[in-house]
């Protein structure tokens, strides 16, 4: 099959949606749309065939359509969702956190070759994991090397240096919860730090309270990452959210073996499982 | 508004010695929450008890902490002290101000300080403890005990004569296990079959016991008290309700197959009672052999039996019961060594043998009345080898363990040859010789008497030339190679767990070792009961072991399961964690992480908006939950929480300790 | 056909003859063609892993080495259980130790990677396509033809070298030999050693070994022993008078290779596969054979393969001597 | 000579050798399989099960002027059917390795054919079992051992007498000299 | 607030031992009448695994020097296998807090049976000293944080 051009997949991507409309069985499609500049997209629901032709695919098309499933947790109808590997990625995450069922999702998925955003250098699953449909030609999946190497980067700094860099992000920090709000795997009903619970979580913007919530957000979706990077996409004040999460990643990498998430609904996560064999430090 | 009371022991000079008794106290008046504070002797002691009491009435009192002992000590105590009060046992907190803090630290300034900061730590906590009432949970008084081997007739026995209820469930079509099957049983000799079929008439006539022969644990739920168990009745073909055990179909069935209890030696019919004595002595048919049932041929049994008793088109049933308590006692197998040891022959040759195919041979009930002979040509044999640990000791062939029973039989083996065999020669290669029991070294004493030829060294090759077994060992102890030439070798092969081990753990929710033998809650003190409440264990499933100690086993798991069924309910540890079912996601992290499956995922009536939907959340059956806390950690939303141990009664020690 | 780079080995280029002269007739029958490895040198064998390891190791890499280089992506086939072991003890070091494969590769002064997989040329006779072959062009039935198949210890073991999944029964030998109508027996001495290696340097010790097989093969009733080696063949060949005489024995059980036996069944004259040229007089009970069921005028039929006694419960073989 | 344990030598040595052939000699539980599937054993001064047990002992010394390191047949069969999967082909050619390193040699023939053998090979990169067996029957000084089958050999053409030799031998002898320079092991 | 930083500064360290091997540990060091520095405070818990995360970043925020978490060994868990997720779940959290400019020493686990009494002097000892040698931890400490807020919170304080 000849490679498709961006409009080729655009017209395919409406077909779909427009076929997936028509049947009813969808109550809405989202994917993106054009906004009054160029080179920004929008995220969009398409609720009738018509408005289909709203949807576009260009490389500005950087926003996570699959967290958007989440508004709606138990739906009547089916609901559309336009997805990149990165997004069947995030399905997948939510499906296996028991928050989505895969039966209330139509996938749509883009073989999807990176766009306007730096994570994407690092997209390991440029084909989507999980679809209906699937547009475009599937390609291997290869886990760039490139993956840890900022972090290792990064682990080579003094303590002091590492505290001081983390401090000056952190201080910067605005507590908006951005970050949680995009993360597919933020998907708690209510997040710890939403709870009124003394001593549990500060609310301040402080350095101190951001740090702690760096750290805890780190922990708490470090082991169920899915690598998509909408928590630094998002993030106004621009924190390298990722290198925290990657991190974690790579550690369980190196501890346990080999690890991704999001490629299945079934598999199991890091901190959700023991090996008696695992390396033991505390001896 | 909390009023908390402080009460700061000397414990004699042991606490006061080192700790600023008075100080401490002093300091705690100004503690958050603090209504009273005071110091004394003895405080575990009675006058300190009815001081305490004193306290909490004048001052109303109603939350306690009390720097004294280690809480492992005496938090007990002082429990039930509470209860006599009106504040709840569990709005206590102990301070360790003796074992952590007196005991171990020589400056004065300083530990009094640490003291203080140890009191502080237990105040802050105490001001966050919820009261906590201990459940009431029935207990069905009615046990299960898996398996009808040598163990789970005498648990059953034991256990009905404690006047209770108990279901034996057994998979094969008579109970009676592995004893049955033997000739002698050392170190006494006395006649297995004479010892073992008693119990099992016994078993059978009990009033409070049930067989459920031929019958399975399909699975089981539920927890101590109330296990909720469906047993799944393989189709028998035979109404053993009309049959009267005449056995008149036995004899005209015309399939013969091989006999799985003369251990392939013999032969029985597809309708069979497994052994004389059998307990039921009725019959089951062999699906897989019967003519009928395979090709719709013969029918012979439906129509000689005047009972009507056959009914070829049986079907599996399932039933469900309740029980307070289940005892686990599935036995042994023994390894297949002729997969494992093909330098042995794998096989090949008749007569390399088991020990459990002698023990037939040597039976007067079995395939040759009792006379030893070669299988293979029926002649008596002259020179025999006994090999010890085939399997057992053998990490190449995945075992490690020793199975214990093997140098006692085999030292019976080599005496009963060399008593009904004159002339005969036994060498027995052994690497080393365990008799620990009573009776067993002068077993071991007695064999070498009769003859018996000690070979210290593992057989390395066993073939056949001619008419003769060629056995090649090593005699290390003279360091050279040696062969004997034998007519008949019988190989000590390795025990291990029943081939159905796996589900029976899986369904019951405990764990096994590395070996698959079923993992006991502690090797010395708690050796008859498992991880999980309720279920004990008995005989060889825990590990390869002899009669005596099987019986003693049994007894002994019987005995933990009479002293629960002979309550009428029981109390529960009200610090088990719970979950905020508003909060929860229903994301089931914490499931996996419990170690008594006692987290599930259940639905609820939930909003969303302004619809009624049904939520997925998370429930901790209170039955199973032991309180250990791992899901807590495992829960991002903090929802799922330990009663006496939540988040925010730890948090606030941390930061009381930080202070 | 699949191609394969050849190591013959010093003993096939040269004592080896029947061996040689019976495999390049079969080959040429069924249209094999195997291309040698150019300018091969001796594996090490025996002598250089008593002295040195990593001569050894080199010695054996030297041939790989080549062979990656003028035959690449070839399959190495050898007939030797020797150059088999050694060949593949290189193979499993240098694989298992990336530093171990550096060494060589500086040692040999070439580029080595350890990649061709090397096979024994029993390996080489189960190739389905070659065996659909052989079958076809069978001509005479070895019928009654009592074989113990010897595979000695260098193929069976250890075997984590040799990839052998049974080391103390193997089968594949039974089941080729089967081809050609001759019965394999169950033996016990099937992997046991010869001594080979020590039968000129302390024949005193060795030569035992070689006694102790020829009486397992006579008390399974073998007529003869078959083997896929050039040093066992003449290990046992060439010494089976000598332990008549010297042991007092009485063996007549003629040392064939296995591909003797396979070319005398596709119609090989004795001279086009040597049997004439054995130590110890074989010619005999191949001609026996031959007449005997060219008398009962028998067809070849499919050679059932000995069942496997794993499977179908205790066999008795060699019942009460004779 | 009675011998003090704890003051063996070898124990250094034996410990390294173990690490090297990756074999724990604690978990050598002295059963005897070993000697007992042993084919040389017959002829062995120290039996396999007893090496290990030197060696573990640390007693180096009566490991290295053994017979039986000399005469093992490399067959594999112990460690095959060994327990504990101990290699004991691996201890004893290390062992013989390091006996050679000091001079020790049990059994000169054994050492005697393998070093003409080995020469075999650096001259002509192939083995030439005329020139091998003329060779160690002339050095040994067993001038009449397995003479009586070359007659036959002659006559059924099994031998003939012209030399097979690699055409690269240089090659060969520079990765011999190289192995050789390199220490005995590597 | 009140992270003193005078010249007799001893180190604020916390321990969450687990009751069923640590504590016990620790009861029978003083049993044993063994010495260990003062500065080492013990927050019982039922099991290692009930430990979470926040509570040692809680630790730090609110100025201890180190933080130590200890269990039974893997294998000897009283509830069988919580130690198994604890050694996960920290061996994670100690490289993350690294990460982040946290020296390894100032969180440790480590496993102390309930006969290990030695072991726990050893341990207490020796990331006393450690942390000592560190000095105060100054990273992650709420200074600006206002306490008060929690101590209204406090149920009652002062009546």
């Amino acid at each position: 099959m000849a490679e498709l051009s961006e409009a080729m997949v655009q017209d395919l991507i409406r077909a779909e949606a427009k076929k997936a409309l028509q049947t009813g069985e969808v109550s809405c499609v989202i994917g993106w749309t054009a906004t009054r500049f160029e080179d920004r997209t929008k995220p969009y629901f398409a609720q009738t065939p018509e408005e289909c032709d709203m949807l576009i695919w260009n490389r500005y098309c950087i926003n996570g359509t699959a967290k958007f499933a989440l508004d709606d947790r138990y739906p009547d109808k089916k609901f559309g969702i336009i997805a990149r590997g990165c997004d069947t990625r995030a399905i997948n995450r939510m499906i296996h956190d028991k928050q989505l069922k895969r039966e209330n999702l139509y996938i749509i998925g883009v073989v999807c070759d990176g766009k306007e955003n730096p994570v994407c250098r690092q997209c390991a699953h440029k084909t989507p994991l999980v679809c209906d449909v699937m547009i475009g030609e599937p390609v291997q999946d290869v886990i760039p090397e490139s993956r840890f190497q900022e972090i290792e980067a990064f682990e080579k700094l003094s303590p002091d240096e590492r505290y001081a860099y983390w401090a000056k992000q952190y201080d910067k920090c605005i507590h908006c919860y951005a970050c949680r709000n995009a993360c597919p795997a933020c998907n708690c009903i209510e997040c710890y730090a939403d709870q009124y619970r003394v001593g549990w979580q500060g609310k301040a913007a402080d350095r101190e309270q951001n740090q702690i919530y760096g750290l805890t957000r780190a922990y708490h979706v470090g082991d169920r990452c899915i690598e998509c990077g909408e928590c630094e996409r998002v993030c106004p004040m621009h924190l390298p959210i990722m290198r925290q999460t990657r991190k974690m990643l790579k550690d369980i990498n190196d501890l346990f073996g080999p690890y991704e998430c999001g490629l299945s609904e079934e598999e199991t996560t890091a901190l959700g499982e023991f090996k008696t064999a695992d390396p033991d430090e505390f001896m | 508004m909390a009023r908390i009371g402080v009460f700061i022991c000397h414990c004699g000079t042991n606490i006061a010695s080192v700790v600023d008794v008075e100080k401490v106290a002093q300091a705690a008046k100004s503690m958050p929450g603090v209504a009273f504070a005071t110091d004394y002797k003895y405080m575990c002691s009675e006058p300190g008890q009815a001081m305490i009491k004193q306290a909490i009435e004048e001052h109303h009192l109603d939350r306690i902490v009390i720097g004294s002992c280690s809480p492992r000590m005496h938090e007990l105590t002082f429990r039930k002290m509470l209860k006599a009060t009106n504040v709840n046992p569990y709005m206590l907190e102990i301070a360790n101000l003796r074992e952590q803090c007196a005991w171990v630290h020589t400056d004065r300034a300083k530990a009094t300080e640490k003291a203080i900061n140890l009191v502080r730590m237990s105040v802050a906590k105490v001001g966050n403890n919820k009261p906590l009432h201990t459940s009431m949970i029935p207990i069905t008084k009615k046990a299960l005990v898996i398996g009808g081997g040598i163990a789970g007739i005498q648990a059953a026995l034991d256990i009905a004569d404690c006047g209770f209820d108990v279901t034996i469930v057994e998979k094969e079509p008579s109970i009676g296990g592995h004893m049955v099957m033997l000739d002698k049983t050392f170190p006494t000799m006395d006649c297995s079959a004479c010892i073992s079929t008693p119990k099992m008439v016994d078993a059978g006539a009990h009033p409070n016991i049930t067989l459920k022969t031929y019958c399975e644990v399909e699975s089981v739920s539920g927890y101590i008290g109330n296990f909720e168990v469906t047993i799944k009745e393989k189709t028998k073909f035979v109404n053993h309700d009309l049959c009267t055990g005449c056995g008149l179909c036995q004899t005209k069935c015309p399939t013969k197959v091989i006999s799985e209890f003369n251990q392939g030696m013999s032969k029985r019919p597809a309708i069979y009672i497994p052994f004389a004595q059998a307990v039921p002595s009725k019959p089951v048919i062999d699906e897989n052999a019967c003519l009928k049932l395979t090709k719709d041929k013969c029918g012979i049994c439906e129509k000689i039996c005047p009972l009507g008793a056959i009914n070829y088109k049986d079907e599996v049933r399932y039933t469900k019961e309740q029980f307070g308590a289940i005892v686990v006692a599935t036995g042994y197998e023994l390894a297949d060594w002729k997969k494992m040891y093909p330098e042995y022959g794998g096989g090949r040759y008749e007569d390399v043998i088991t020990g459990l195919q002698f023990e037939r041979l040597v039976n007067a009930s079995g395939p040759t009345e009792g006379h030893i002979v070669r299988p293979s040509d029926g002649k008596e044999p002259k020179d025999v080898v006994i090999v010890k640990c085939v399997g057992s000791r053998d990490p190449k062939k995945g075992k490690s363990y020793c199975s214990r029973a093997c140098c006692m039989y085999s030292a019976k083996h080599a005496h009963q040859i060399l008593d009904k065999i004159p002339g005969s020669r036994v060498y027995i290669f052994y690497m080393d010789v365990r008799t620990p029991g009573k009776g067993y070294e002068e077993f071991y004493d007695n064999t070498r008497r009769d003859g018996a030829q000690y070979i210290r060294g593992r057989v390395s090759k066993i073939y056949k030339e001619d008419d003769k077994l060629i056995v090649k060992g090593e005699d290390s102890l003279l360091g050279r190679p040696v062969t004997v030439e034998a007519d008949m070798v019988i190989l000590a092969t390795a025990m291990e767990p029943a081939p159905k081990i796996e589900e029976v753990v899986q369904k019951l929710g405990i764990s096994m070792d590395k070996d698959k033998w079923i993992q006991e809650a502690h090797p010395k003190l708690r050796p008859v009961e498992t991880q999980s409440a309720g279920i004990f264990l008995c005989g060889t499933c825990q590990g390869p072991k002899d009669i005596p100690d099987t019986v003693a086993q049994a007894s002994a798991a019987a005995a933990k399961v009479a002293a629960i069924l002979c309550h009428d309910e029981m109390e529960t540890s009200p610090m088990i964690s719970s979950v905020d079912q508003t909060k929860c996601s229903g994301c089931g992290f914490c499931v996996p992480t419990c170690p008594y499956k006692a987290i599930s995922l259940v639905e609820v009536p939930g909003r969303d908006g302004n619809r009624k939907v049904t939520k997925k959340v998370a429930q901790v059956n209170e039955g199973l939950c032991q309180g250990c806390g791992c899901c807590n950690a495992a829960c991002r939303t903090g929802c799922i929480d330990l009663k006496g141990f939540t988040n925010d009664q730890i948090l606030k020690e941390v930061d009381a300790l930080c202070l | 056909m699949k191609s394969y780079a050849y190591f013959p080995g010093c003993s096939m280029d040269s004592t080896a003859v029947t061996y040689k002269k019976s495999f390049e007739y079969i080959a040429e029958k069924i249209g094999l063609e195997l291309k040698e490895i150019p300018d091969w040198s001796c594996c090490g064998s025996t002598a250089a892993h008593t002295k040195n390891e990593m001569m050894a190791l080199s010695l054996a890499a030297r041939n790989i080495a080549i062979a990656e280089e003028k035959l690449p992506g070839l399959d190495i086939v050898t007939p030797c259980a020797a150059c088999f072991s050694r060949l593949r003890y290189a193979n499993w070091a240098a694989r298992k130790d990336e530093l171990i494969r550096k060494e060589i590769q500086s040692v040999i002064a070439m580029e080595y990677q350890a990649k061709p997989e090397i096979l024994n040329f029993l390996d080489l006779f189960s190739d389905p396509e070659i065996r659909e072959k052989i079958t076809s062009s069978i001509k005479h039935s070895l019928k009654g033809l009592k074989i113990a198949c010897y595979y000695g210890c260098l193929m069976s073991r250890p075997r984590e070298v040799t990839g052998e999944t049974d080391p103390e029964n193997p089968m594949k030998m039974d089941e080729i030999i089967s081809l050609t109508g001759a019965e394999p027996v169950i033996w016990d001495y099937k992997t046991e050693c010869c001594g080979a290696s020590h039968q000129v340097d302390a024949p005193e010790a060795a030569r035992e070994l070689i006694d102790r097989i020829f009486r397992n093969a006579k008390a399974n009733q073998a007529d003869a022993i078959v083997t896929a080696c050039p040093l066992c063949n003449m290990n046992l060949d060439m010494r089976e008078a000598e332990i008549n005489k010297n042991f007092g024995r009485k063996y007549n059980i003629p040392v064939f290779q296995f591909t003797e036996m396979i070319a005398v069944a596709m119609g090989a004259s004795a001279s086009e596969c040597g049997i004439h040229q054995h130590f110890f007089p074989a010619f005999d009970v191949i001609n026996e054979t031959l007449k005997r069921n060219r008398e009962k005028a028998e067809k070849l039929p499919a050679a059932p393969l000995p069942e496997d006694p794993l499977k179908s419960g205790p066999v008795i073989i060699g019942k009460a001597g004779k | 000579m009675e011998k003090i344990l704890n003051r063996e030598e070898g124990r250094f040595l034996a410990d390294r050798i173990a690490k090297e052939a990756d074999v724990k000699l604690y978990e050598c539980y002295q059963c005897g399989k070993c000697s007992a599937g042993c084919p040389m054993a017959g002829s062995f001064d120290l039996m396999p099960r007893q090496i290990v047990h030197l060696m573990h002992l640390g007693d180096m010394d009566s490991v290295m002027k053994s017979k039986s390191i000399w005469l093992c047949a490399s067959c594999h069969t112990c460690v095959e059917r060994c327990p504990h999967d101990i290699d004991i082909p691996t201890l004893i050619e290390k062992s013989r390795i390091e006996a050679q390193k000091r001079g020790i040699c049990a059994v000169r023939n054994v050492k005697l054919f393998n070093d003409i053998f080995t020469e075999t090979i650096r001259g002509f990169g192939k083995s030439q079992e005329v020139i091998l067996e003329g060779a160690y029957n002339v050095t040994s000084g067993r001038l009449l051992q397995d003479m009586a089958n070359v007659p036959a050999m002659l006559q059924k053409e099994i031998v003939r007498p012209e030399l097979n030799s690699v055409k690269d031998r240089d090659h060969i002898r520079d990765i011999m000299n190289k192995c050789e320079k390199g220490g005995a092991m590597r | 607030m009140s992270i003193k930083k005078d010249n007799n500064w001893e180190p604020r360290i916390l321990a969450f031992c687990c009751n069923w091997c640590t504590y016990t540990g620790a009861d029978l060091a003083g049993l044993n009448r063994m010495k260990y520095p003062e500065n080492v405070r013990v927050i019982r818990v039922p099991c290692s695994s009930k430990v979470n995360p926040q509570f040692v970043l809680r630790a730090f925020q609110k100025g201890a020097d180190g933080v130590l978490v200890c269990g039974c060994h893997p294998g000897d868990c009283h509830y069988s296998t919580g130690n198994y997720f604890t050694r996960r779940r920290f061996m994670l959290l100690q490289r993350l807090l690294e990460y982040n400019g946290i020296d390894p020493k100032r969180f440790q686990a480590k496993w102390i049976s309930g006969s290990e009494a030695a072991k726990f002097r050893d341990t207490v000892a020796e990331v006393s000293a450690q942390i000592k040698a560190l000095g105060p931890n100054n990273k992650f400490v709420g200074a600006h944080y206002d306490n008060t807020v929690m101590e209204k919170e406090a149920e009652g304080g002062k009546d």
